[in-house]
């Protein structure tokens, strides 16, 4: 059977660290705006720990909540597209076609989550720092579209070296940078027609969520929800 | 009677193409000078990439967009105006139609200019166009951008060529007045047209089918325009009442931008004898009745999101209503209904400069509509968290002056080489006749009121 | 003498010259009027009034919507692509595409029907009088085989003019 | 991803050997020299090589994507192009016992410490003014000679005259630098770091007999209550606490395990706790008498179970009569039902755990602040258990043989100053005048791959290796409830024209007039490594977790007292807490562009500083936020934007650490503001550390925002309050 990929995102073990942004920022060969652009608000964060305050001091909570592409089943940013430079791949993840996307930037209007950046440059690695770029990525030019992509080039990796050493793809044989930089293992992913994968697993909880559900987008990740302490009866 | 006591009519009407004054030259400098700075405002941004303008995450769309819609709207005045009084036969129609049309022309074509300009890789927009790429793969019929595609070319065609139809026995009659190389130009522009019984039954009977057939497409053009954004899952953009809304607002302006034209060529090619103030009365009639109608859309919409209360579209309802959005909406507000409904509804206040003062408030006004429908939605999206702020940098503004440069540009030089108004359809019927003659001074013409 | 033609600057008066030539016997088809205007009042402007432009209009629009129907389907098939969890013929989406392609065929079609029957575009023939952009009705005949001079002048107040 | 055994260890370290040797030897080509290529890598193919992340004292186990690649380098003063193996990006050691194969923020970052366009590819010697950051090109020959003749003249003017700054990151190459220090003659290693927890040493080798920072055992607590520690963050192992805390929320079946955090400004970690409790600043110990009164009082466990802890505590054996939860509520904020409630739970749930660090130590009462904790611990008998706190075991404790900034600084001026990383310009208040001090000595030599404000006063710059280009070792302190000493041969060759910092010492011990006595036993740090690396090597003392409680009490009962601060309440009515950023730490990362563009968790703040009010005292100075405010103390003002936050109380002031650098990169340089620079010189009285918490500020409006403030997020609340109604 075809795989699934999707992901788990535990909200109650997640710190906020911010390790995924970072480890993302470095697979993927994701620029650096610098502060200028920043502040036009062309930071780019294919993944985002978004931060919401409850209450007020002293009774005051924090939610953490990394959100990135959610690669929907019916993902609004697909159709809207004039050149297929995003559409739903086999596997289920939303892809991005780089050169074949000409920036009308309808796809990040389009899409409900806002985790869709635009190059509205060049992107610029100061000497040596291009040293850093990850051969497997390509660098994005001025003028298109990028997002999460779930990691496809260590899919694909992960995939050959199956192949290559004639074996079943084992559940845990792939992880997205983000899953497995994380500290606390909140992220999980995985092969959804895989029933017994851990993200199969947990998509299923009574916990588990989707984010923006009743946009009938039909996200391929779920957000576990935060528990709260209960006293246990000691008896 | 003797009917060729008709030519000091054709004099009128060919004589701005023989004579030249300074001010025409002088004026097509500084409109040519605007519409380079646009140029190379556009060249500075092809080079540098879109990061020049102001649109960001997660305001993707901003001026260019409006723009866009803008002037598409705008391009609704003349073909839709002049085929439906064609239709039912408006005698006052015959002055107006034409220098309707050319709005409609010229400002699909500048219209049209700003899907390109937003692109973010402009030199590949024909990708949108219907043909196969190198890998057998065809635009997306699915997405709104392709239907934008289709609807405006379609547009464009049929309105171009409802306005050169026309105009084909003009280019005769000024062939057969003038001598020399304009004779040999006309002459070739009128395709050997003779005004026989057959040509002119064929030209009434295409001009009908014309009128028919624009109708339906100049509504779905602003319809499709209004997909843009209703397709989208944007708050306060996903509405069903869009394709109407946005109809209606685009003829409102659009008769708005053809009485300020009229208004133009009456003063400067002291047309009073055609224009007369019986034509800006009724065309300001229309005007209140679209000012009306867009009031009662924004109505609807406003209302229906209020009482639905839906926390994401509320977010974009209340920045509009009283967040950082109010200035400009409620100056649209005025601009678009307060105003005209309070100085259309008095016969009294619709004279000549009235209209035209409330017809300059309501491009305003209809341009303020256009942004506060687009860049609101788009920077309090769903998660409050991915909210951002817009403001327009340097090429979108110079980039958009110079749209309005040229279209006054492209007005005059039209206006130098076609008779503005047709003259054959001038001959056809009486006008009514000015009670005063065209030598009078301006405010008194103003004053002055149609028969009933 | 390759034509003769009277020039009126009186409808009416060009009315009874059309008359007159009918009465001298020229077939109908045979003689011309030619003004700066359509008279849609007067009978001799209703000659030659049948046509089938509307018919080519309505075939123009159904060629338009068959080819719509046609590229939508076809390159929809040809390449399927999963957009949005929309079926790979997505029918409402065509249905704006082929509205569009139906109104412009109508379009392209009457344009080009009104060139073919009203013979546009050519250059301009013999028989014409610039006369006529001046608001002269101009009534005559192309290579008259006699002398239709009186059935002209007989209309009334007019000049008769010949070529050639 | 292989982990690090030592056989791997052996083989890497004989290729390492080989290519070494081939290194450099190169032929010219129009003006490009083009250095032979490293031989072992195949082109696209990625070799994972291990590694030690430096970036903080955790000393977490890292490997490196090496791929192969074409460099511009730096070799024997001239630049040049070669194809060779490169660090691509660093993941978490998966056999590694703190990292565990993940990997925290910052250690994500730490590749661009190597690929650092501002980083110094070769040795340099000052050519203008101290501090002006001016200096010219030498080769090594030249610097080497230049800092053994220095080295000579203090040696034989008097061995006491040399000091070495570094910053406290246990291990074997901080103990090769206190050997040559030792055969110098010359005194122990200086270290300085501003978040350093002495205190808490110190309050451990006397309630534990263990000089040392405890390790947690997360994974097995069922309830945890933190004061003030920063644990998720940046205190102490963050990333050790991260993986554990992981294992804690997804501990199967069972209940769920409780996290109380008590702290006067929501820190990343608060945000993650079940329960937040405010609490003044200064006054976490109280509370922690508070839950030991109700706890010993309701008869939950007695007093003596805390033993040697719990004696140094005044008070303690008659149950803490002071800290009744009523008074606590006084002297805390902290409501007394909460605090009766708190102190069951605490006692009840177990294994439990309470664990103290950061902000609540840096006040004149830290030591008490400790104690209590530790007394608190010992009294429920979380020591050395599964689900409590443990000792690490050591092979040595660095800290002992190292001497404090402060001492240093109030003996003499040495006459040679060895910098090693230590930035105390930017990272000490401005009232320690340590600029000053600098100018008094003759000769500061830098190992820093860095100019930052220390080492723009530096004479000669001698660049390091980075890290991943050098042989690289840790000996955690804590994290981990087994001895834990990582070594790791380069993952990549050098760039540039650097030379690791172990090396040049003994190399320059080799040179001087005196030679060392007795001789290094190694030539190189490598080989120091080699012989470190056996198993005889074994910690000693021979350390269960367990404290070693032997000694006797030498010290009185120490009576918690409410902490002294800086500046009247009336003059300076805000309580300022500075902490170190998730980002930046101390300020000595912010040189790193991917973590200058890291949303601040709790802010979303990129590229900027910033100062958290509440939303009361926002009200009150009349400022929304990105508005300029100057904050100002006893010893300074600065300018920064406001933050309004609802994390912060009324009476307090938080600040980022961590911008506000005058030179340190073209990153950093220029941004922002430093709030340590305006911190009253305070010193926690046991250990003379800077009770960096305990200085009183106020603020004034001085400008609009002038957009100076990044914030990545739009708003702060998933429903803002206009999205909520139709009024």
């Amino acid at each position: 059977m075809a795989h699934r990929w999707g992901m788990v995102v535990d909200l109650d073990s997640c710190t906020g660290c911010e390790a995924c942004v970072t480890a993302c920022h470095a697979e993927n060969n994701i620029p650096t705006v610098g502060p200028t652009e920043a502040a036009r608000g062309r930071a780019m964060h294919w993944l985002r720990v978004e931060r919401y305050w409850e209450g007020d001091f002293p009774d005051v909570k924090v939610k953490f909540k990394p959100v990135m592409c959610q690669h929907c089943d019916n993902a609004p940013c697909e159709a809207v597209c004039p050149t297929y430079a995003s559409h739903q791949t086999d596997e289920g993840l939303n892809a991005q076609v780089y050169n074949r996307c000409i920036g009308t930037r309808y796809c990040a209007n389009a899409c409900s989550y806002n985790v869709r950046f635009f190059n509205f440059f060049n992107p610029q690695w100061e000497k040596p720092l291009q040293l850093q770029l990850n051969p497997d990525v390509s660098v994005r030019e001025v003028g298109v579209m990028e997002k999460c992509t779930f990691c496809v080039q260590r899919i694909k990796a992960g995939k050959t070296a199956a192949k290559a050493e004639d074996r079943e793809l084992k559940d845990g044989d792939i992880q997205p940078a983000c899953a497995q930089s994380c500290p606390t293992g909140s992220i999980i992913f995985g092969d959804l027609n895989d029933h017994e994968s851990r993200a199969a697993r947990f998509t299923h909880s009574p916990r588990g969520t989707k984010l923006l559900e009743d946009e009938g987008t039909a996200p391929k990740v779920t957000y576990l929800q935060r528990q709260s302490w209960n006293e246990p009866d000691t008896q | 009677m003797n009917r060729t006591r008709n030519n000091p009519l054709a004099d009128d009407l060919v004589r701005p193409l023989l004579h030249t004054s300074v001010w025409f030259y002088g004026g097509v400098l500084v409109l040519a000078s605007i519409v380079a700075c646009g140029a190379a405002a556009w060249a500075y941004q092809l080079w540098y990439g879109m990061g020049v303008a102001g649109v960001n995450w997660p305001v993707f769309w901003g001026f260019y967009e409006t723009n866009f819609v803008f002037w598409i709207g705008i391009s609704h005045a003349g073909t839709l105006i002049s085929a439906i009084l064609r239709l039912v036969n408006a005698r006052w129609r015959r002055p107006v139609t034409r220098c309707a049309e050319v709005i409609t022309a010229f400002a699909l074509m500048i219209g049209a200019i700003f899907p390109i300009v937003h692109l973010g890789k402009p030199w590949l927009f024909f990708w949108v166009a219907p043909y196969p790429s190198s890998r057998e793969l065809w635009p997306n019929f699915r997405s709104p951008l392709v239907w934008d595609f289709f609807a405006i070319n379609t547009y464009l065609i049929g309105s171009l060529l409802f306005l050169i139809l026309p105009m084909i026995p003009d280019f005769a009659l000024i062939r057969d007045r003038t001598t020399g190389r304009r004779q040999r130009i006309y002459g070739a522009l009128a395709l050997g047209w003779q005004g026989t019984t057959t040509q002119w039954h064929r030209l009434e009977a295409a001009m009908q089918i014309m009128a028919v057939a624009i109708i339906p497409v100049a509504v779905s053009v602003h319809t499709i325009v209004s997909f843009d954004f209703s397709m989208a899952h944007v708050p306060m953009w996903h509405s069903t009442i869009f394709g109407p809304y946005f109809v209606a607002g685009a003829i409102f302006s659009g008769i708005a931008a053809l009485i300020i034209a009229m208004a133009a060529l009456r003063r400067m090619l002291k047309l009073h004898a055609y224009l007369h103030p019986l034509h800006f009365d009724n065309l300001a009639k229309l005007l209140l009745l679209m000012s009306l109608l867009w009031g009662y859309f924004v109505f609807s919409e406003r209302l229906t999101v209020w009482y639905g209360n839906v926390p994401t579209e509320m977010a974009v309802f209340w920045s509009t209503q009283r967040g950082a959005f109010a200035p400009f909406y409620w100056t649209m507000v005025v601009c678009n209904f307060v105003i005209p409904v309070s100085i259309l509804s008095f016969r009294r206040l619709r004279t000549i400069p009235g209209v035209v003062l409330v017809s300059c408030g309501v491009v305003v006004g209809m341009w303020l509509e256009r942004f506060l429908i687009i860049v609101p939605g788009l920077s309090t999206k769903q998660l409050p968290y991915s909210w951002g702020h817009y403001a327009p940098r340097p090429a979108e503004v110079v980039i958009m002056v110079a749209t309005f440069a040229a279209m006054a540009l492209l007005y005059m030089l039209f206006s130098k080489f076609v008779p503005i108004i047709s003259i054959w359809e001038m001959k056809v019927g009486n006008q009514p006749h000015p009670a005063v003659s065209a030598d009078e001074d301006e405010e008194r013409q103003g004053l002055w009121r149609a028969r009933p | 003498m390759t034509a003769i033609y009277g020039l009126y600057d009186n409808p009416e008066t060009a009315q009874r010259a059309v008359d007159g030539l009918r009465a001298a016997g020229v077939a109908d088809a045979d003689i011309q009027v030619m003004s700066s205007e359509p008279f849609e009042e007067y009978e001799f402007s209703h000659k030659d009034s049948a046509t089938w432009i509307h018919w080519m209009a309505g075939l123009g629009g159904v060629v338009g919507l068959g080819s719509a129907y046609l590229l939508t389907t076809l390159t929809q098939q040809s390449w399927p692509i999963k957009t949005s969890g929309m079926p790979i013929v997505a029918p409402w989406p065509n249905l704006i595409v082929m509205f569009e392609m139906t109104m412009l065929g109508a379009i392209l079609a009457t344009v080009l029907t009104l060139f073919v029957s009203a013979r546009l575009p050519k250059r301009l023939p013999v028989l014409y009088d610039p006369e006529v952009s001046n608001g002269y009705i101009l009534v005559g005949v192309q290579g008259p085989d006699r002398n239709l001079t009186a059935a002209l002048e007989n209309a009334g107040e007019g000049r008769v003019k010949t070529i050639g | 991803m292989t982990p690090m055994d030592r056989r791997r260890f052996l083989k890497v370290t004989a290729i390492t050997g080989t290519t070494a040797a081939l290194a450099g030897c190169g032929n010219p080509e129009n003006q490009i020299v083009r250095f032979i290529p490293e031989e072992e890598l195949v082109p696209g193919i990625a070799v994972w090589k291990p590694s030690v992340c430096p970036l903080c004292a955790a000393g977490c186990g890292v490997i490196a994507r090496v791929m192969d690649g074409e460099a511009e380098v730096f070799r024997k003063g001239k630049p040049g192009l070669t194809r060779m193996g490169l660090a691509r990006k660093l993941e978490g050691d998966p056999a590694h016992p703190l990292s565990k194969g993940r990997l925290c923020v910052r250690g994500q970052a730490a590749v661009q410490v190597t690929y650092h366009p501002d980083r110094l590819v070769a040795p340099q010697r000052r050519s203008g003014d101290r501090g002006t950051g001016q200096f010219t090109e030498i080769s090594w020959e030249e610097a080497l000679s230049l800092l053994t003749e220095r080295l000579d003249a203090s040696v034989a003017a008097g061995p006491a005259q040399i000091a070495f700054l570094s910053r406290p990151r246990p291990g074997r190459r901080h103990e090769l630098v206190a050997e040559v220090l030792r055969r110098l003659g010359a005194p122990a290693p200086v270290t300085f770091e501003i978040f350093d927890d002495a205190v808490l040493r110190r309050a451990n080798e006397l309630s534990f007999g263990r000089h040392q920072l405890p390790t947690l055992d997360l994974a097995h607590t069922r309830y945890l209550v933190s004061f003030g520690a920063d644990l998720l963050g940046t205190w102490n192992s963050p990333l050790a606490h991260s993986v554990a805390y992981g294992a804690m929320r997804h501990a199967p079946g069972g209940v769920r395990p409780k996290f109380v955090q008590v702290e006067p400004r929501m820190s990343q970690t608060g945000a993650s706790a079940d329960q937040w409790l405010a609490v003044r600043p200064g006054t976490e110990g109280a509370l922690a008498l508070g839950l030991a009164h109700v706890i010993m009082k309701a008869g939950l466990r007695a007093a003596p179970a805390a033993g040697r802890a719990g004696a140094l505590v005044d008070g303690w054996a008659s149950g803490l009569p002071d800290f009744t939860p009523e008074a606590v509520e006084r002297e805390t904020g902290v409501p007394a039902a909460r605090v009766d409630r708190l102190a069951r739970e605490f006692a009840t749930y177990g294994p439990a755990v309470a664990v103290i660090g950061g902000a609540p130590l840096a006040h004149t009462n830290g030591l008490a602040q400790a104690l209590a904790v530790n007394a608190l611990n010992a009294l429920v008998g979380s020591i050395g258990v599964e689900g409590g706190t443990a000792f690490m075991p050591q092979s040595a404790s660095p800290q002992a043989q190292a001497r404090t900034l402060r001492e240093t600084m109030a003996a003499a001026p040495p006459q040679v100053l060895l910098l090693d990383d230590a930035n105390p310009v930017f990272a000490a208040p401005a009232a320690w005048k340590v600029t000053e001090w600098l100018r008094q000595v003759p000769f500061i030599a830098s190992f820093g791959s860095f100019i930052d404000e220390t080492s723009a006063h530096a004479d000669l710059l001698l660049p390091d290796h980075s890290f991943l280009e050098s042989w690289v070792d840790s000996a955690p302190e804590s994290g981990a409830t087994s001895f834990v000493a990582t070594v790791a041969p380069p993952a990549m060759r050098p760039l540039y024209d650097t030379r690791s910092m172990p090396d040049v010492l003994l190399e320059v011990g080799r040179r001087l007039k005196q030679p060392l006595t007795p001789a290094m036993p190694w030539q190189t740090f490598e080989e120091m490594l080699q012989t470190a690396a056996t198993p005889e090597s074994a910690p000693t003392p021979a350390a269960t977790g367990r404290p070693a409680a032997t000694q006797p009490l030498t010290q009185p009962p120490t009576a918690w007292r409410a902490p002294v601060l800086d500046g009247s309440a009336d003059e300076y009515p805000f309580h300022f807490l500075p902490f170190a950023s998730q980002a930046f730490l101390d300020g000595s990362l912010a040189h790193l562009p991917w973590l200058q563009e890291l949303p601040d968790p709790l802010t979303t703040a990129m590229w900027s500083s910033w100062v958290e009010i509440n939303v009361r005292t926002a009200e009150q100075l009349g400022v929304a936020d990105g508005d300029i405010v100057e904050v100002t103390s006893t010893a300074g003002s600065l300018r920064a934007p406001v933050v309004i936050s609802p994390g912060i109380g009324p009476d307090a002031v938080a600040m980022p650490v961590g911008q506000g650098h005058e030179t340190f990169t073209r990153y950093a340089s220029g941004r922002g503001a430093n709030p340590l620079a305006i911190l009253a010189p305070i010193a926690e009285p046991s250990t003379g550390q800077l009770a960096w918490s305990a200085t009183r500020v106020k603020l004034a409006k001085v400008a609009e925002a002038d957009g100076s403030l990044i914030l990545f997020a739009g708003a702060t609340r998933e429903r803002p309050d206009h999205t909520k109604g139709r009024g």
